[in-house]
């Protein structure tokens, strides 16, 4: 399976992603810089964490405006997996793949420590490696993760089970806790924790890695079936 | 400030306007000897930033002297944008602390913020990838309204820098103590892995090259920021507040990763870093360090503001900047790798072989200086040193032994000092584990950053106990030495060499003298026992407001190296039911 | 020449955290006749004259200077008479 | 009642890195007539009445809304009569 990981002006996880691709997961993954318009061969998307475009303004409302996200908006269209991680999450949010937005965290303060979230939901391709309701530990780095959204919004959100991962601790300020969701089809996700800092023994933590396991072991039955 | 409202040659000599920019009667006169005419305004304000403590070390040179500088393992001691060691595998390890005191006295965030810049700019013109920041932070006690809002904005300035940037902050240290109420200490400390082959130097060489300046536009800010550094903080120091920069980290981190890629380029000859006094130290020092010239058309620098004179240009501090020299007719090569990254590099300047600095602007040369004059020849001074009073008050007085009656109480009440409970309140605002490398996180006695690839990692910390060094500056230096020492042995890595910040007050006072001189030897010796060499550091003198220096407080960053992921130990208690030695005297 | 005064606020409805904190703070700061704090943007753009300047100055706001998510925006044009 | 909406910009000789920022996207969405960007705050404070009003809104604005090292304020005063 082979995964892009996009580079915007001002990423700063992408090698972390890439590595937890590589290294972690060990399948075949590569750099696509943002100037880029196609993400033709690739099987998934990965939208790294960091300050696109310094996070002026807000953060990812420039890097939505990127050459590749057309790309990036097709390969959704195409019922490819997606995940964005934290500025990941925020340019998808940002280039309405994903409802709602994003505020500065509660508190004002950038926070980075591990947390603890629950599996709110292990029926999607990203979260299939987990338990239902199970609680996992995930590092969060972050000043703007405090996601807002309408009431209608949160309920058609809690209703088609597009909420994957919650805080299981108030972190942010995050409407309902929501430390991650998923797209109406289930195939975009945006999360603010990090998984792919969570993929290594000797870091201390490997319990992310089973995002990228989920989204390995549903492409390759997809695959086979299609097949 | 119009340039022809500048003063000239004449009025500046007879009004002795240099004295406002720094400069000394002596020092002025040396300045125009070595020139051998009369110093327009221009010149007289290059003089006065290249020949500022900040820039010279023209008091602490004498000291510095003393320290340890080799080892079989150090490529590159002091001298250049930061220090070398060998870690071997062709790898080494790049280090430097700096202080960024007296910004961050007057705008916090931003001071705290900009120095950190500074410092990753220091270790990535060398071609190192920065993998870790430290800090080491001094405040006056908490209690106070002032303090509390200087320690939130500091905090969350280098929060904001860092973070954006990518570099994990590991470490540091924070303290509280009345002696910092007024003069805060932030040093900022940067570590970076780097190729041998990569390894690149701040030299302007091969008449001909092209001079390139890179990054962000030149602005008003920080003029004189050098000078600002080297004087005692005074109530009027909030009027000259506009001195203050701002920090783009957005563009640091282009243009680390641009930098970072045309390191590998051999058309790239030399590179370095514009911090304090901007374009003259980078220009002057590039040429001095490769015994050639630089001429340079001030039209060419990129300006944020209009109706710039040479003299701001030539002064402001203006951030995220960086000079290249560049293989003549190669220029386009590093020119498309800047534009990759939306940065863009500007031919500005030759290098020259006549050892001159020399300006133009507008068709006319505005500046035309030996560029050892500016470099090199600033003149070294040796203070008279004088032995406090209160120093040998402390010697008559009998050690003082507390007792201690209810240990648990005791226990608790140290537990509640500021500087001594958990600094979790500070390090979560930092990102210290992006990069994935982080072994060990802030908390424990060393942070411990894996070497990728590799089976090994580096400790680091960054230690100092200042009221140790105010009681007896000798043994207290020696004390911060072992601590950081021992700080990395207990993280299972041998230590490897020290960078060091030396935060003292005003040097023309003897006592204060005395306690650089104290402790220095103290430094040095200690470092000499352990093996570990002082590969770079800075000098942050004129610490005082009000009168009262801060007690001596030289900073000391230190980085060792672990063989094998396997010997990473950490502080924690691990079971119930562990025996604990001591160990030890 | 133009100046456009571009002000962007977080909607009505939105929780502002950041205004929030601002008024805790007055109040700590004995400024109790504050009742509530709204923290928005300020931007001025300089602009070179142009066809349909209000209308491309919406569209600005609604694609970038403001997430109507979130954010309503207004916008105020100034003539600038070159001196 | 009173509405105070107070404006805080950087200083003219201070990098705006926001403002740049802006300026470059929205060149890059062809928006090329922008020649400058600058961003600040804008806050909409509701207030009490109270003695020296206006006082005591510089006061606010000089001790905490606005950064006077690098940033310049104004601030406008609408009362509000209740509806
Ligand atoms: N300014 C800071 N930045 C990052 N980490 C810090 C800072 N201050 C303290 N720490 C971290 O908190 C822990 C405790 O620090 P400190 O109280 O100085 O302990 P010690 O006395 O053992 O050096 C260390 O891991 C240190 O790196």
């Amino acid at each position: 399976m082979k995964f892009a990981v996009i580079v915007f002006p001002g990423s700063n996880c992408d090698a972390d992603m890439y590595h937890a691709i590589k290294d972690g997961l060990g399948e075949e993954v590569e750099y696509v810089f943002h100037t880029e318009t196609s993400l033709d061969g690739f099987d998934a998307v990965l939208l790294p964490g960091g300050f696109s475009h310094g996070d002026y303004l807000r953060s990812g409302a420039i890097a939505r405006f990127a050459p590749i996200m057309p790309a990036v908006i097709q390969a959704a269209e195409a019922g490819k997996p997606v995940l964005g991680v934290c500025n990941g999450f925020q340019v998808l949010l940002e280039a309405g793949l994903l409802p709602g937005a994003m505020k500065r965290n509660i508190d004002l303060k950038f926070v980075c420590r591990t947390v603890e979230l629950v599996v709110e939901n292990n029926e999607t391709m990203f979260s299939s490696g987990y338990e239902q309701g199970q609680t996992i530990r995930i590092p969060v780095a972050h000043g703007e993760g405090n996601y807002e959204c309408d009431d209608e919004t949160l309920a058609k959100l809690r209703e088609n089970k597009q909420i994957v991962f919650r805080y299981n601790e108030h972190v942010n300020g995050s409407k309902g806790d929501i430390a991650g969701i998923t797209n109406e089809r289930g195939n975009v996700l945006g999360m603010m924790p990090h998984p792919e800092r969570a993929t290594e023994t000797l870091l201390g933590n490997d319990q992310g890695l089973a995002v990228f396991t989920s989204i390995l072991r549903n492409w390759r039955e997809s695959h086979v079936t299609a097949s | 400030m119009s340039q022809l409202l500048e003063p000239s040659a004449e009025t500046i000599k007879a009004e002795r306007l240099y004295r406002e920019m720094g400069l000394t009667d002596d020092e002025f006169a040396l300045a125009e000897k070595i020139v051998g005419r009369p110093l327009n305004f221009t010149e007289t304000g290059l003089f006065s930033v290249m020949w500022s403590e900040h820039c010279s070390y023209k008091n602490s040179k004498v000291l510095l002297k003393k320290f340890p500088t080799d080892g079989e393992n150090v490529l590159q001691g002091p001298g250049e944008g930061a220090g070398i060691i060998d870690i071997k595998d062709e790898q080494a390890v790049v280090f430097k602390i700096e202080s960024h005191n007296h910004p961050s006295a007057i705008e916090p965030y931003q001071g705290a913020a900009t120095g950190v810049g500074g410092i990753l700019r220091d270790v990535f013109s060398m071609g190192a990838r920065p993998v870790a920041l430290l800090n080491s932070l001094r405040f006056g006690e908490l209690e106070s309204k002032k303090v509390k809002y200087l320690f939130e904005e500091v905090v969350a300035g280098i929060a904001g820098y860092g973070n954006c940037v990518g570099v994990p902050t590991v470490g540091g240290e924070v303290q509280f103590d009345p002696c910092y109420e007024s003069n805060p200490l932030v040093n900022a400390m940067c570590v970076g892995l780097i190729d041998h082959k990569d390894i690149q130097k701040g030299q302007a060489k091969g008449v001909g090259n092209t001079v390139m300046y890179v990054g962000a536009s030149t602005g008003r800010d920080g003029i004189h920021g050098a000078t600002f550094a080297s004087e005692e903080l005074s109530e009027d120091s909030d009027a000259k507040r506009p001195a203050v920069q701002v920090g783009d980290p957005f563009m640091e981190k282009l243009l680390l990763e641009a930098c970072l890629e045309v390191v590998q380029s051999d058309a790239l000859i030399g590179i370095q870093d514009m911090g304090a006094a901007g374009l003259v130290s980078s220009s002057a020092e590039m040429a001095s360090k490769a015994g050639s010239g630089i001429e340079m058309n001030l039209d060419l620098v990129p300006q944020r503001e209009a109706g710039m004179t040479p003299y701001e240009m030539m002064l402001s501090e203006s951030q995220e900047r960086m000079l290249l020299v560049v293989e003549k007719g190669r220029e386009h090569e590093i020119k498309a790798t800047f534009e990759r990254w939306n940065l863009h590099a500007v031919e500005v300047g030759v290098v020259t072989d006549d050892r001159r600095l020399r300006l133009t602007h507008k068709g006319e040369i505005v500046a035309d200086v030996p560029v050892d004059a500016l470099a090199e020849d600033a003149p070294v001074y040796h203070k008279p040193s004088k032995v406090p009073a209160y120093f040998d008050a402390f010697q008559q007085q009998a050690p003082y032994i507390p007792e201690i009656t209810e240990a648990n109480e005791t226990l608790l009440k140290l537990l509640a000092q500021p500087t001594i409970a958990s600094k979790e309140w500070v390090y979560e605002q930092y990102d210290y584990m992006v990069q994935t490398n982080t072994v060990v996180e802030p908390g424990s006695d060393a942070a411990v950053i894996r070497i990728r690839g590799t089976n090994k990692a580096l400790a680091m910390t960054t230690d100092c106990n200042s009221r140790y060094l105010y009681v007896d500056p000798e043994m207290g230096g020696k004390i911060a030495i072992a601590e950081a020492a021992r700080n990395l042995v207990c993280s299972g890595a041998k230590p490897l060499g020290v960078t060091d910040c030396l935060n003292y007050g005003n040097p023309e006072k003897p006592e204060i003298f005395w306690q650089l001189e104290k402790s220095t030897d103290g430094l040095s010796e200690a470092c000499r026992e352990l093996g570990t060499p002082v590969i770079g550091g800075n000098v942050s003198l004129y610490n005082e407001r009000s009168g009262g220096a801060v007690y001596p407080t030289p900073v000391i960053g230190m980085v060792g190296l672990v063989e094998d992921v396997a010997h990473i130990t950490t502080q924690s208690f691990k079971n119930a039911g562990d025996l604990i030695y001591v160990i030890g005297e | 020449m133009y100046k456009v005064k571009v002000y962007v606020t977080l909607r009505e409805s939105v929780l502002d955290p950041q205004g929030g904190a601002v008024k805790s703070a007055l109040h700590a700061m004995d400024y109790q006749e504050v009742t509530d704090v709204r923290i928005g943007k300020y931007m001025e753009l300089q602009l070179e004259s142009t066809e349909k300047l209000e209308e491309r100055v919406k569209e600005m706001c609604e694609k970038l200077l403001a997430n109507t998510v979130i954010e309503d925006y207004r916008f105020e044009v100034e003539e600038v008479v070159p001196s």
